[in-house]
């Protein structure tokens, strides 16, 4: 259902941003690596080696001499209840296994952040596409109702803008807790193709069969956020509904749903699937935001890595470091589509949403 | 204090009878937040003396010392009645304002406090205690046996206070009243064998009117007891600035002004010990270890606790009701690589439910080897293989608790027959299953910590292990007539059955059996002290370096 | 090309030509378009949408903005002051008592706006600041006058001692303004002047609680400000309904007689012109294809675009049976779907051979003061030489 | 209308999304699962102490009369708050009830955390409105500029960061790395400061006013990041909407000097509708404060509700969730008044 | 306008159309809010009881200045809008209580061309696809004969067929607006709403869509509604035309009659303003009325256009002048036209040459969104 206009404006909006352009690259890598994590991962995101925990990324190596605690059997030793320590030199050796370094507990970092993005990724989408649905509904119908119905259904949304949305997600994790996780299989792997694709390559097999799709986060953040589509739709289907095109259709005789399903709908998508990027990009943040607070059930998620880089952010800052970044790079790139959008068709919802 | 100077060398092998119930918070390892955890000390080490600070000897007249201490905790303290929390933090703040009518030395010994002398009252289902004299609240009143038989009521007796969650720490314990000023009788519901052991860890003493003419929300805003120190100013979640009480029964504490404050983050309360902000801080993080030890700010002071950290798999869920499989779980672990590289050496290996220092204890017994193809051959032999277990975890709770999990589940997942993944709970949720009292409710497989200041095995072991333990995930008849046993006899015959119990359990594998926990505190190169057992940081205790 | 027009100009433009570059491509608004402007008249420029006539003026008062840029042409004004200034410094830019304000630096050109031209716009709610007071918003266009008479110097430069600065301290120290008190007496003199009662409180009020009648009014007042010597009107009466644009027009035609000021009128309705003008410029394309005295282009229109623009006018007093439209749609001014012949030819009823060559202005029979860009001009229309469909290249004109 | 009126109309709609709000609050701990009791009591506590807590707690009543006495708790302010532990005691102030664990008043233990964030939000804000405006205005007057092109990719960055992570990147680097600022925590605030200007001790207060700044340095940035961004781009975008309209041509037709028009017209009008975006976005700032209190351990109502949620304290989440909402409706009743006040476009209606 | 029409219900004959004191008021400050505030709501009078009729197969002018609510009145009239009072009656069945199949018939039978050809096609739709809605939505025609009736229509209308696969946005003004009147013909109707159809379109395209419009009622038979701002054009159109001023109609009759001989002053003063395309109208001042149309909101009592008469009275401000007869089938709401009336005995008002009087909040800018 694009318009070729649409296609039009698009492509010209592309040709002179070059900063589209790049968001477009970013968000393709992204989902290339993420659709494709099982065959581009170099290691397994979950494979700990507590020999090689907290290696530095490339370039990062160094070599220091500490006060560490002596150890007999892997335990500290005490004399008159002083540890024992030793003067020595520690190395931090980064490896090419690990470019992007390893973590506490000796995983592979980039690894981690492939299937990362997977989880970000699907609850980016999922999240939206929710949001979207049950916004667009409540507000194509507030706005093209008007009256009672819209009263009723905007005042709900004031009630729900009322809460800062990362407040109301926390919140609503309290009460669902994990009730709505879900495992979703990988399909290359259950097939066997990633399998052989690694051990051709002679990479690591063993990949995760599943994935993990937190779906209590994708439920909370689209509790927390339709309001944004609702508002966007309502607006449109109020001012649709003036369009004499609509005025048209109903002296011809249409009913409510049918112009509501022609006319209305069509003509507000243009807006809302540009609310939509913008809301991925702003989904994607929250969801990192709930899993750094630890109230996300993924196991790889780049929130997480961050809370759990936290307490090296001393001696290995890199573990906080890296999923941060693929969260700021994933996030412009989905930034700046939106922009392109926005710009190439001027829906102007200019300072709607956000996190 | 004088009177009673205990030997606090060595680690007590303490047998009695005590047989404090283990707290929910206290035992779970409650109340500690952030990634910190609530590490009861342990004094396997020789302690030296003056840890009670009664080796100083301080003369009275001597003028005393300015010499301020700050302690950071993962948290602050729920509030202020004594009477009215679980947690380790809140104790930790309320033993420096509150005494016990008897208390315990770093090693678990009953000593001493506000009663010099305890007995049991023959012929009678009762006990007495005969108070010191000249001892004095901070608001001067002198202390007398109406104060303590309210206090034991107000904790007993839901009539006399409110339902206090320390109630079941007094159990057998119905009432109490006061013959005369210096005695108070407790009346028991029957020959209660470990009335002291209780008394020894519970029970603050309030003053009576003080108590009586306040609110209760009032008591939660402030202190007045007997202790070394009293109340200056509480800031509710922020800090509690405590300042010497001179007129102490004791010698007055060499600390002149005492504050507690809180940090959730590790390396935050790593900083602020670091640039002088703090002089004590809990639970360094193994990695941190270096840092605080390489600056000149302090250094390092750690002992193993009464904490042990394990995963509980329920018998009654496959696929751990297997007891080859089970035994796999534990087979494809790592532990040595667990204790030295995820807590950093800050750990002792375990391979029975009951730790080293612990009544019962098999020496005989060690830690499960690592050994991933015996797994694979194990659970191949369960008829399991395949199979995905999830690893249910709080988050921040003991130290490590959630790396130490990853890394379970990661060694687990290695294995080609199995894969394992991770579930972050949130600790209270997670505790509520565990609480039910009904095995049903609990997740099948979860990582837990449980601490017992008793040093007491067959406690552990009936909790966690029994048919009718209040947290059990495991069911064994052999097992449980080995502890009725055990509870039916004393000395040696006691120890073997529980020593063959643990051998029983190793060998079933009820549980992957993890490390035992580690209290690591940072100590300012300004202080001098030592950690002691019981979970507890006594300042008075502390002398200037 | 010669300079020797009429004793009378005030304005003359010559081959201003303005180029858009959008997105699509380039588009010609205007292209070569002359005129002039004679002392004390009304010029009517008069065009469908999309005929350049906007973009004209603008051209004319340099205030194209981007994307369009003026591309080529001459503006000569008549100023003497002027002209002895850079007779010395540019004297390609001086002929007699003119100066070709194109060769001029921006700050002379841009100070000469208010004081010799202005403008009117269309839509005069959004031409007013919505959130500035209408009174302020005059009184501003007196001040500036004001200042620039005291210092002429200053006016020259890019912000007139005017930053952001100096706007702070005028917010935040009490009784500092931009406006003096004079200029806002004088602003509601001139509300007063163009018929607005009680334009003491009026000028106390925003645009929007002005109707659009009045807003309009308070847009002449406005442009008269700097007391200019050539008024542009664009549309000035379009948005507004039929009695009030009566009204509207009746107010410009007493106060160009009272100023004794030239007016540009500029709009697509023929009987305004009629009304008002006294000369007539008729755009189509971009270009002026046929201009004279208002009679000439009425009476005796020789543009084949000018005659069917008349021709499809019903007559509200004589409803003809039947009405003669052009042919045809108003093409859009893309450089690349401009044809080399006559713009108008495949609308044209009288398209000739002769068309398929783009036609120079011509005088119409002679009269230097008629001139037409049809070969008609001084040429019949001849059946036999008509122009037909095959020789079109692809002018699909949808 | 009349400010008074529009005032009013203005606080009833509030009234009513605050209402809208207390349902929603009250709700969530309805469908809450686990037993609040769990939270209260030790795991052996026999059936009939169960049951009496439960009912001192009033959750055996139908749900109609719970939510009734705690909306009207809420409204009325009775003394007894629903979660009335056991004590018998009145709890005065709002009736927001008492801390499952703490058994204290939920009014003042939130009250008391309130400044503490609104210190954080102010700050954040004050950094955000400094830096911002300035930086979209050079942005969007000097369009294709070097600063344009540096202050379009900082706001680019600053709204696609997320503010815990920037701020474990700023304690890294700033905090752990270089030592010139604190890891975390607060400093006594400005009460203090003003306190001890008010003894007149000028140099302790200086002092203070030192450590108080040197605290909440890296917790206003982190915070104040994504919303210095946001105005960024929205002045920018903004002004170059405005420069495009017809009145700036008619300014320059009337003869006005270029600055004149880019500062006392467009900017003005930029401004206007930024105020309503921002008062939008400020949940996003309290969103974003509860992260960074969080992050810096901050002890403001984020830290509460997040520990609240984390022990099951109901009262307390529902206290933290309505303050928070309040606030929001609070502050957004204001930005209103003010975007009224200053944009003759819109009346009071 | 005195109608004569019976009150009870009859059969179908005599006018197509009867329109009788449509009503149409919007509420402001109408919210939950305004009334706990106990504030009165404030009627918007768009439409103030108009009455008219069209005849079957007449082209009806329906003319007035922007907000005098002839727009509304000719959605109200098709069902488009909620009307608040009045009726109209359709074949002589009341429109706004037709029974399903009534309406469905009555959504045939009567049909609108907007203004705006830009907003009144789908910009989603192909024009084939809006040209044939219509028939989908009354089921009328399957997927083929649909595409062949498109094809027919679009080169009734001037179009070619194979624009039928095209969007909207490709044409041009003119072309959208017979795409728009393609539309209504399809289902073959009998009476049109043509709302401002050429105001939107530049004068050589305005006369193509004026011609086409008039064979286009001569080959089907049509009845049409015509509403123009634009007094020429409805001269040019129409058999009879009604003056609309703020929500009323004040003038109607047959068209040569009201542009000849206009009774109502503001008719009068609408035929003065319109600037004639002829070398005879430079130098007349067209300004006969003064200051602004009043608001809506509260009009004026007694006659509306008492406030800018130029022969207004007290006896206008009293009362409002019911329609009088003045000539076959010509009917004027205003004192003048009756000799008798003590109008002629009351004082002239004092408009001075004051223009505004303080009522200038409709303002005369043209929005078609009355």
């Amino acid at each position: 259902m694009i318009a070729p206009r649409t296609i039009r404006s698009l492509k010209r909006g592309l040709s002179r941003n070059a900063l589209a352009k790049v968001g477009i690259a970013i968000v393709v890598v992204v989902l290339f690596v993420a659709i494709f994590a099982p065959f581009v991962a170099p290691d397994r995101p979950g494979t700990q080696n507590l020999n090689e925990s907290r290696q530095p990324p490339i370039g990062f190596e160094k070599a220091t001499t500490q006060e560490v605690p002596v150890k007999e059997n892997g335990s500290v030793v005490f004399e008159d209840g002083q540890i024992v320590t030793e003067n020595r030199t520690v190395y931090e050796n980064s490896s090419w296994d690990h470019p992007l370094g390893t973590d506490g507990n000796g995983r592979d970092i980039l690894s981690r952040l492939i299937y990362g993005a997977r989880v970000s990724l699907l609850v980016g989408f999922f999240g939206t596409g929710l949001a979207m649905l049950v916004g667009v509904t409540v507000g194509l119908t507030a706005g093209y109702y008007r009256g009672k119905v819209d009263d009723v259904l905007m005042r709900s949304a004031d009630v729900m803008l009322a809460f800062p949305s990362i407040v109301l997600a926390i919140a609503l994790i309290g009460v669902l807790q994990d009730a709505l996780e879900q495992s979703i299989p990988d399909p290359f792997v259950q097939t066997g193709v990633a399998p052989a694709f690694r051990s051709a390559l002679g990479l690591p097999t063993g990949m995760p069969e599943s994935t993990t799709l937190p779906g209590t986060i994708i439920v909370v953040v689209a509790l927390v956020n339709w309001v944004w589509f609702a508002r966007v739709a309502r607006g449109e289907a109020l001012s649709l509904r003036e369009e004499s095109y609509v005025k048209a259709a109903r002296a011809l005789g249409a009913n409510d749903a049918s112009i509501m399903f022609r006319h209305v709908l069509p003509n507000a998508i243009t807006p809302i699937l540009v609310l939509g990027t913008i809301q991925i990009a702003a989904i994607i943040l929250l969801e990192s935001a709930l899993s750094f607070l630890g109230f996300s059930s993924a196991n790889i998620s780049w929130g997480f890595d961050i809370a759990l880089g936290r307490q090296y952010q001393s001696t290995a800052w890199w573990i906080s470091a890296m999923p941060g970044l693929a969260i700021v790079i994933t996030v412009i790139g989905l930034n700046l589509v939106g922009d392109w959008l926005r710009d190439a068709l001027d829906p102007g919802i200019e300072g709607e949403g956000g996190v | 204090m004088p009177e009673n100077g205990t030997n606090r060398r060595g680690f007590l092998k303490y047998a009695g009878g005590a047989a404090v119930t283990a707290s929910l918070a206290g035992c779970l390892g409650g109340g500690d937040g952030g990634d910190g955890t609530d590490t009861p000390e342990g004094t396997d080490t020789d302690g030296t003396d003056d840890g009670g600070g009664d080796g100083t000897d301080t003369d009275d007249d001597m003028e005393l010392p300015d010499f301020p201490v700050t302690i950071t905790q993962g948290n602050m303290p729920s509030g202020l009645d004594p009477h009215d929390h679980r947690e380790t933090p809140t104790d930790v703040v309320m033993l420096h304002v509150y005494e016990g009518l008897i208390t315990r030395d770093a090693a678990g010994a009953v000593q001493p406090a506000l009663a010099t002398d305890w007995s049991r009252v023959e012929g009678e289902e009762a006990a007495q205690f005969q108070l010191r004299e000249g001892v004095t609240f901070h608001n001067g009143d002198t202390l007398v046996g109406e104060d303590a038989a309210h206090s034991i009521n107000r904790i007993v007796d839901e009539e006399v206070g409110f339902a206090s969650p320390q109630s079941d720490q007094l159990a057998g314990v119905t009432g109490a009243s006061a013959p005369d000023e210096t005695t108070v009788q407790v009346t028991l519901d029957g020959l209660n064998p470990i009335v002291f052991s209780e008394f020894a860890t519970y029970c603050d003493i309030m003053q009576r009117s003080w108590v009586e003419d306040r609110s209760k929300s009032e008591i939660g805003q402030t202190m007045n007891g007997t202790g070394p120190f009293k109340l200056d100013s509480y800031t509710q979640d922020e800090q509690v600035v405590m300042t010497r009480y001179e007129d102490y029964w004791d010698d007055p504490a060499e600390v002149s002004e005492l504050t507690f404050t809180s940090a959730a983050e590790s390396s935050t309360r790593v900083n602020q010990l670091l640039q002088g902000e703090t002089d004590i801080i809990v639970n360094v993080p193994p990695q941190e270890v270096n840092r605080v030890n390489n600056s000149d700010a302090g250094s390092v002071a750690a002992a193993p606790s009464t904490r042990i950290i394990y995963n509980a798999m329920r018998y009654d869920v496959e696929p751990f009701s297997s007891k080859q499989f089970r035994q796999a779980m534990n087979y494809a672990i790592d532990l040595e690589s667990i204790v030295s590289n995820v807590l950093g050496g800050f750990g002792t290996q375990t391979g029975q439910p009951t730790l080293p220092e612990f009544v019962g204890h098999n020496d005989d017994v060690g830690p499960y080897s690592y050994d991933p193809d015996e797994a694979e051959r194990l659970v191949d032999e369960s008829g399991h293989a395949g199979v995905e277990i999830e690893l249910n975890t709080p988050v921040g709770r003991y130290l490590k608790d959630l790396e130490i999990a990853q890394a379970v589940a990661g060694y687990i997942d290695e294995l080609p027959n199995v894969s394992a993944s991770v579930n972050q709970r949130d600790f209270g949720s997670l505790v509520d299953e565990l609480l039910t009292g009904n095995i049903e409710d609990k997740p099948p497989w979860y990582l837990i910590g449980w601490g017992e200041a008793t040093f007491e095995g067959a406690l552990v072991m009936t909790a966690l292990l029994s048919t009718d333990g209040a947290l059990t995930s495991w069911s064994n008849d052999e097992f449980d007539s080995l502890l009725e046993t055990a509870a039916n006899s004393t000395g040696e015959e006691r120890i073997a059955a529980l020593e063959e119990a643990n051998a029983l359990a190793n060998e079933e594998a009820p549980w992957i059996f993890l490390n035992q926990q580690y209290s690591v505190y940072g100590v300012s190169s300004r202080v001098s002290w030592e950690p002691r057992s019981d979970e507890r940081i006594d300042a008075y205790a502390m002398s200037q370096a | 090309m010669s300079h020797a027009g009429h004793r009378d100009d005030l304005l003359r433009v010559e081959d201003l030509t303005t180029r858009f570059y959008t997105e699509e491509g380039q588009v010609n608004a205007v292209e070569s378009v002359s005129f002039d402007v004679r002392d004390n008249e009304i010029l009517g420029i008069v065009g469908e949408s999309g005929s350049g006539k906007s973009v004209t003026a603008l051209s004319a008062i340099d205030l194209v903005d981007s994307p369009g840029k003026i591309t080529g042409g001459e503006v000569w004004l008549r100023d003497a002051e002027l002209a002895g200034e850079f007779r010395g410094d540019k004297p390609e830019a001086v002929d007699g008592d003119f100066v070709d304000l194109r060769q001029l630096p921006t700050g002379v050109r841009r100070a000469l706006r208010g004081p010799k031209f202005s403008m009117i716009f269309q839509d005069p709610m959004s031409s007013f600041n919505p959130s500035l007071t209408v009174g302020e918003q005059i009184a501003e266009a007196v001040e500036v006058q004001r200042r620039a008479s005291a210092n002429p110097r200053s006016t020259r430069s890019r912000t007139q001692g005017y930053g952001l600065g100096k706007l702070l301290v005028d917010s935040v120290v009490p009784g500092r303004k931009y406006t003096s008190d004079e200029s806002h007496e004088r602003a509601i003199e001139l509300l007063d002047q163009v018929g607005i009662p009680d334009p003491v409180e009026r000028a106390d009020e925003y645009p929007h609680q002005f109707s659009g009648g009045m807003l309009q009014r308070a847009m002449v007042a406005q442009a008269l400000a700097g007391e200019p010597d050539v008024l542009f009107a664009d549309e000035p009466t379009t948005a507004l309904d039929v009695t009030i644009q009566a009204q509207i027009l009746d107010l410009l035609r007493d106060i160009q007689q009272e100023q004794g000021m030239s007016v540009v009128l500029i709009t697509h309705d023929l009987g305004v012109i009629a009304r008002m003008c006294d000369r007539v410029g008729v755009m189509y394309a971009g270009e002026v294809v046929e201009r004279g005295s208002l009679e000439a282009v009425f009476d005796d229109p020789t543009h084949p675009y000018t005659q069917g623009l008349l021709g499809s006018i019903p007559d509200v007093d004589d409803p003809a049976p039947r009405l003669e439209p052009i042919e045809g749609n108003v093409p859009n001014l893309l450089d690349s779907e401009m044809p080399d012949r006559c713009y108008f030819a495949d609308r044209c009823p009288k398209a000739m051979e002769a068309c398929l060559e783009h036609p120079e202005e011509r005088a119409v029979e002679g009269d230097r003061r008629h001139t037409a860009r049809c070969v008609l001009a001084d040429d019949e229309y001849d059946p036999e030489r008509a122009l037909d469909e095959s020789q079109f290249e692809g002018g699909d004109g949808e | 209308m009349s400010l008074a009126r529009f005032l009013i109309k203005r606080l009833l709609q509030g009234v009513f999304v605050v209402w809208g709000v207390v349902t929603i609050v009250f709700g969530l701990r309805v469908i809450a699962p686990g037993d609040p009791a769990n939270v209260l009591l030790p795991p052996d506590v026999g059936p009939e102490v169960r049951q009496q807590v439960i009912a001192d707690l009033g959750l055996d009543q139908p749900l109609y009369v719970q939510y009734w006495e705690f909306v009207s708790g809420i409204a009325l302010g009775v003394p007894e708050g629903l979660f009335n532990i056991a004590t018998g005691q009145p709890v005065g102030g709002l009736g927001l009830g008492t801390s499952l664990t703490t058994g204290t008043s939920v009014a003042s233990r939130v009250g008391r955390s309130l400044p503490a964030t609104l210190e954080l939000a102010i700050m954040a804000t004050v950094v955000a409105v400094v830096i911002a405006i300035p930086l979209g205005v050079i942005s969007a007057t000097n369009r294709y500029s070097v600063p344009d092109y540096g202050a379009t990719l900082f706001s680019l960055a600053g709204i696609s960061t997320p503010n815990f992570w920037l701020g474990v990147m700023l304690i890294i680097v700033l905090a752990v790395q270089l030592d010139l600022f604190p890891t975390s925590q607060r400093a006594i605030g400005i009460p203090g400061v003003v306190d001890l200007l008010v003894s007149g001790q000028l140099v302790a207060a200086a002092e203070g006013f030192r450590t108080w700044l040197w605290y909440i340095t890296l917790p206003a940035i982190t915070l104040g990041t994504y919303f210095t961004a946001l105005i960024t781009r929205l002045t920018r975008s903004g002004m170059l909407d405005e420069l495009g309209k017809t009145y700036v041509r008619a300014s320059r037709a009337k003869g006005l000097p270029d600055a004149l028009v880019r500062y006392k017209h467009v900017l003005r009008n930029t401004l206007i509708p930024i105020i309503t975006v921002v008062g939008l976005q400020l949940g996003t700032l309290i969103g974003g404060a509860v992260i960074t209190e969080f992050v810096f351990d901050w002890p403001g109502l984020g830290q509460v509700l997040i520990n609240s949620i984390n022990s099951r304290d109901w009262p307390m989440v529902q206290g933290s969730l309505i303050v928070i909402a309040v606030g929001f409706v609070v502050v957004n009743i204001v930005v209103d008044t003010l975007y009224t006040l200053v944009n003759p476009r819109v009346g009071f209606d | 306008m005195s109608f004569d029409v019976e009150t009870d219900e009859v059969e179908y004959e005599g006018s197509l159309v009867e329109v009788e004191d449509l009503e149409k008021y919007y509420y402001e400050n109408d919210t939950l809010f305004d009334r706990v505030l106990g504030r009165e709501p404030t009627a918007v009078r768009a439409v103030d009881g108009v009455s008219f009729e069209v005849q079957e197969g007449e082209t009806l002018g329906l003319v007035g200045e922007s907000g005098c609510g002839k727009s509304t009145t000719s959605e109200t009239l098709l069902g488009l809008r909620e009307a608040t009072g009045g009726s109209v009656r359709f074949k002589g069945r009341d429109v706004f209580r037709m029974t399903g199949s009534e309406r469905t018939e009555f959504r045939q039978d009567a049909q609108i061309v907007f203004q705006d050809p830009f907003s009144s096609l789908d910009p989603r739709m192909t024009v084939g696809e809006i040209v044939t809605e219509g028939l989908r939505i009354h089921g009328l025609a399957g997927g083929e004969e649909r595409t062949e009736r498109a094809k027919d229509l679009l080169e009734r209308v001037g179009l070619s067929a194979r624009h039928a696969d095209r969007y909207p946005h490709e044409f041009s003004g003119g072309q959208r607006q017979r795409i728009g009147i393609a539309r209504a013909l399809a289902l073959d109707p009998e009476f049109v709403v043509l709302d401002e159809p050429v105001s939107a379109l530049d004068v050589s395209v305005q006369a193509q869509v004026l011609n086409l419009l008039e064979d286009l009622q001569e080959e089907f038979g049509l009845t049409y509604l015509f509403v123009a701002h634009d007094l020429s054009v409805v001269r040019h159109i129409s058999d009879r035309v009604a003056v609309m001023y703020l929500g009323k109609v004040v003038e109607t009759g047959p068209v040569d009659e009201i542009f000849e001989n206009p009774q109502h002053p503001y008719t009068q003063a609408l035929l003065d303003s319109v600037p004639r395309a002829s070398v005879e109208e430079y130098g007349r001042r067209g300004g006969t009325l003064e200051g602004d149309v009043p608001s809506p909101r509260n009009p004026p009592p007694g006659c509306r256009f008492h406030t800018r008469c130029p022969h207004a009275r007290d006896a206008c401000t009293k009362e409002l002048p019911p329609d009088y007869d003045t000539g076959e089938r010509h009917e004027a709401a205003c004192f003048r036209v009756d000799a008798d009336h003590e109008y002629w005995e009351s004082e002239p008002l004092p408009h001075a040459s004051e223009t505004g009087e303080g009522t200038s909040v409709g303002g005369g800018i043209a929005d078609s969104s009355d």
